[in-house]
């Protein structure tokens, strides 16, 4: 370690050491507004994931007419495949259709079986191609599949616009609220850091008073700044993971829910450690900016 | 070495220093005296730039400071040693380390600073208790901790604001030879005090004030 | 007003006059942390008003054997509208079931009209009275359904219980992050107040040295921190309301969230009284324990 | 009135006062003197329960205030005033209101305090400056805040340590007058200082302290 890093790092440990109190308090509130921005984060990846998911299952249900041969099914399956919108297309039976609706309305399901064995038509279960998904490309589509030997299609346009409604209201939200925490974060930070800054503004006024140049003063209380960030962020991050496997997942399993599907995920790592750099650019440029402005009031 | 020119310095409607104009040669020692409240705090902190000047120049050093930029005041300050009136020791800091800092500020590698602090501390009267906090000195231990602090980096120019004002009479004696010494090694010293005893004991030159105003010099009688 | 509230007052207010610095931050923090808490109310608020309407909606289907003429019908469904367990119940013709259906399943629609006019038989739709409808009074009601004129019940068991563990899981969750909201709350309030007493800690001790009582010296600074928590979370509140009514409310208008059904509704009077509460709480509590705790250490 | 049996005070390894019995009777002037770090300050603190002592016990007024319970220790400050070496003004208060302190403790009406405050100020030479800030006086205007202070409430004890030290010659005779007034009132006096002028002009009784052992005693010579 080059002797001036290991000089700052002395000095600013000294100053750690001989401010406890100071120091602690500094650590803990980097700590508790990064944890709740991870918190938060968490949140908004999962549902993230959930909402990712219903998206990418809009597609196309295109309901053969009666009496259209098996044969011509197949063909129009393959025709429909081929088009460049289109990443696949699945052949659905009138058996399947079945079940399917029996999952999908479970008040119907007892009831199914006494309908006759064709209580729905067949039909192709067509997926889009990404970047064909948007509703007017969905609509373009559509279009071309107005064919006789469909009875009906059905592309969702309800379910596609609703969603896309409540996505956009839940992102929103997400950003809104995550602003708020973040915003509240910085605050609650720069304030306490400010505070700590503050009970130590007459040590500012006599380093420079003796020939401390601005710069000596300041960075030690980055360098300190550098370590409760670097401390108060490990902390956070490591009460996130502990709360997410510890609780969140087991909680999951022990009510076993049906209806999001997917297990939840932790963070990302780029995540991960994007929320680590936050809280120690949350410590770093606090204390610069509090000392600074001490540093403007002093001789 | 010090000149001041028509200087005055006014806080609202209190005049702390009034048509002020005054000259320390390089090496003189100079008492600063007057009542309570008379401005020699007022004038000591012209010196060292904590403020401008309402009115005049301040030449310190050959340089003019009167208007001297924020960026090259701790530069300034590095050449004049300050025992202030109040101490402004560190509380957070241990003994050693508070009068360590007027080196620490220069770059000063540690074991230099270790030993002339052990010096300063020792000449003072404190040899030994560099690891003690400020905070549980007594009065007179903590102001010879304030003499060691403005000595240490030997610096060209002293101002001590009331330096004996908590120490017995041997003891402040002891500082003003202290001072006295630094002073017979080319240092210009200026001591803000009351103590008259000590200023027929050390008979240089003095200058009083009275309500901000330069009011009489007594000249050195040594 | 008596003359020693007035004297106290008039301490205190000197009190914040002289740490105008200090005052200005507690209140902020005590704000920020109770609109957090608020905003995490409001959502969680909305959240069960929500899901509260999903619990409501349980109710059993008991779909009608085919050629029940329609006379009968109506006598079960006197008979079972008569049952104790029951509050309401409701008779669903064959039209009605092919239109909801068409609702429920939009992919459908499309083809349903040539699946001829009975796709799916008629049915009561019968609704539990309240205190019925766990899962075990369910299941009692539908045994003493099991008719032959009944072709098949569907009691929404799956639905039921996947609903309940969603929102066992979602109330979870909610008692969860509002703790840690709460917690990290009061932590960062505590803390800010701490150190602002901090700051003023040898003013503490010269007062017990001229002769305070520890009455004398705390009174001032609970009444300031009383002064600190109403305004703090007043502007808590205010802030509050306008992101609801200037932006979330607005915002629903906006997408026209076809999902949620119901319009986002403002926290209930004596929850919003409950969240300044708290927050003037914070404020009292935290600068109570700190000065408490400095007071202990000064002779 | 103040009694001390065999008091020791000791900081770890330093022993700031040493097997110390002494007596002030009602209504005496007794001098603290001794070199800096003598345990004056120290012997002060125990007076007024900053502290409480390692060893012996403690009299005040008739009470055994060795292991004063905290909550009882306010009412016997009620009837100490102190001068603080280090002044302890409060900075966020005005002059008027740190003096005022002493009697606002006490509850006494506002039209009372700011009367006594007035009255007191002018005793000082401090007469009008009620509005401004202590951070803002010179060294000496602020021990005379100090001393306005510990006098407003006619404490029937006074102790003040090194009340003089920031004061000129003529300001710090007005302050022992106003000493010695309170005492003719018969205010019990102690003064710890350094100044030997002013134990010459008033030489009521002296104990002398060195290294926390009470080592000599003059007695009152008026
Ligand atoms: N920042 C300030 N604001 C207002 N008035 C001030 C300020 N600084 C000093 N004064 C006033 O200016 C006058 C001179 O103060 P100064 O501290 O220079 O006196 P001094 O000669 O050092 O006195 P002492 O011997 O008591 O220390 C005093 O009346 C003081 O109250
Ligand atoms: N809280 C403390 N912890 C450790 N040592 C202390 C503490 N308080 C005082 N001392 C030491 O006790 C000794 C006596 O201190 P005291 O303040 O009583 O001296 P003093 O006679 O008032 O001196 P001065 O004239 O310099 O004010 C000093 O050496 C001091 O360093
Ligand atoms: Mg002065
Ligand atoms: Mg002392």
């Amino acid at each position: 370690m080059p002797s001036v890093t290991a000089h700052l790092l002395r000095r600013a440990v000294r100053s750690l050491r001989e401010n406890v109190y100071l120091s602690l308090v500094a650590t803990g509130v980097v700590a508790s507004a990064t944890l709740l921005l991870g918190v938060f984060l968490v949140i908004v990846h999962n549902l993230q994931a959930v909402t990712g998911g219903w998206e990418r299952d809009t597609h196309i249900s295109a309901w053969f007419a009666p009496d259209i041969p098996v044969e011509r099914r197949f063909e129009l399956k393959e025709q429909v495949g081929a088009m460049e919108a289109v990443s696949a297309v699945r052949y659905v039976s009138e058996d399947e259709a079945r079940t399917w609706l029996a999952e999908r309305v479970p008040e119907v399901a007892p009831v199914l079986a006494d309908l006759g064995p064709d209580v729905l038509p067949a039909s192709l279960e067509i997926t889009l191609a990404p970047g064909h998904d948007d509703p007017e490309a969905i609509h373009r589509v559509a279009e071309t599949l107005a064919l006789p030997e469909f009875d009906g299609l059905d592309y969702g346009q309800q379910w596609v616009e609703r969603f896309n409604a409540f996505l956009s209201m839940l992102r929103i939200l997400a950003v809104v609220l995550g602003g708020m925490v973040a915003l509240a974060g910085v605050f609650l930070v720069a304030n306490t850091i400010h505070l700590v800054v503050f009970s130590r503004r007459e040590e500012l006024d006599t380093m420079r008073l003796v020939g401390a140049s601005d710069r000596f003063v300041l960075v030690p209380f980055l360098v300190e700044a550098l370590l409760q960030g670097i401390v108060g962020s490990g902390l956070a991050i490591g009460a996130l993971a502990v709360l997410h496997h510890g609780f969140l997942v087991r909680l999951q399993a022990a009510v076993d829910l049906g209806v999001a599907g997917e297990p939840l995920s932790f963070l990302p790592w780029p995540m991960v450690l994007g929320l680590g750099l936050l809280g120690v650019a949350l410590a770093v440029t606090g204390t610069w900016a509090a000392v600074a402005r001490f540093l403007s009031k002093v001789a | 070495m010090i000149r001041l020119y028509h200087v005055s310095k006014r806080y609202g409607d209190i005049h702390a220093l009034q048509d002020v104009s005054l000259g320390v040669r390089k090496g003189e020692f100079c008492y600063v005296t007057g009542p309570s409240g008379a401005g020699k705090t007022t004038l000591l902190r012209l010196l060292y730039v904590a403020e401008p000047p309402s009115e005049g120049r301040i030449w310190v050093g050959g340089v003019d400071v009167t208007d001297l930029a924020r960026g090259h005041r701790h530069l300034l300050r590095r050449n004049i040693g300050v025992v202030f009136q109040d101490f402004k020791l560190i509380p957070t800091r241990n003994v050693g380390e508070n009068v360590g800092l007027a080196l620490e500020v220069l770059g000063t590698p540690r074991e230099t600073i270790q030993r002339r602090v052990r010096a300063v501390l020792t000449t003072v009267g404190l040899g030994g208790r560099e690891e003690e906090s400020p905070r549980v000195l007594s009065g007179g231990e903590q102001q010879r901790v304030a003499v060691a602090r403005a000595l240490v980096n030997d610096p060209a120019i002293v101002l001590a604001d009331e330096p004996t004002g908590n120490l017995d009479g041997a003891m402040a004696i002891e500082v003003v030879e202290i001072l006295q010494a630094v002073n017979l090694r080319g240092t210009t010293v200026v001591v803000a005090t009351h103590d008259t005893g000590l200023m027929e004991r050390f008979p240089y030159r003095r200058v009083r004030f009275d309500r901000g105003r330069l009011v009489g010099e007594v000249p050195c009688r040594l």
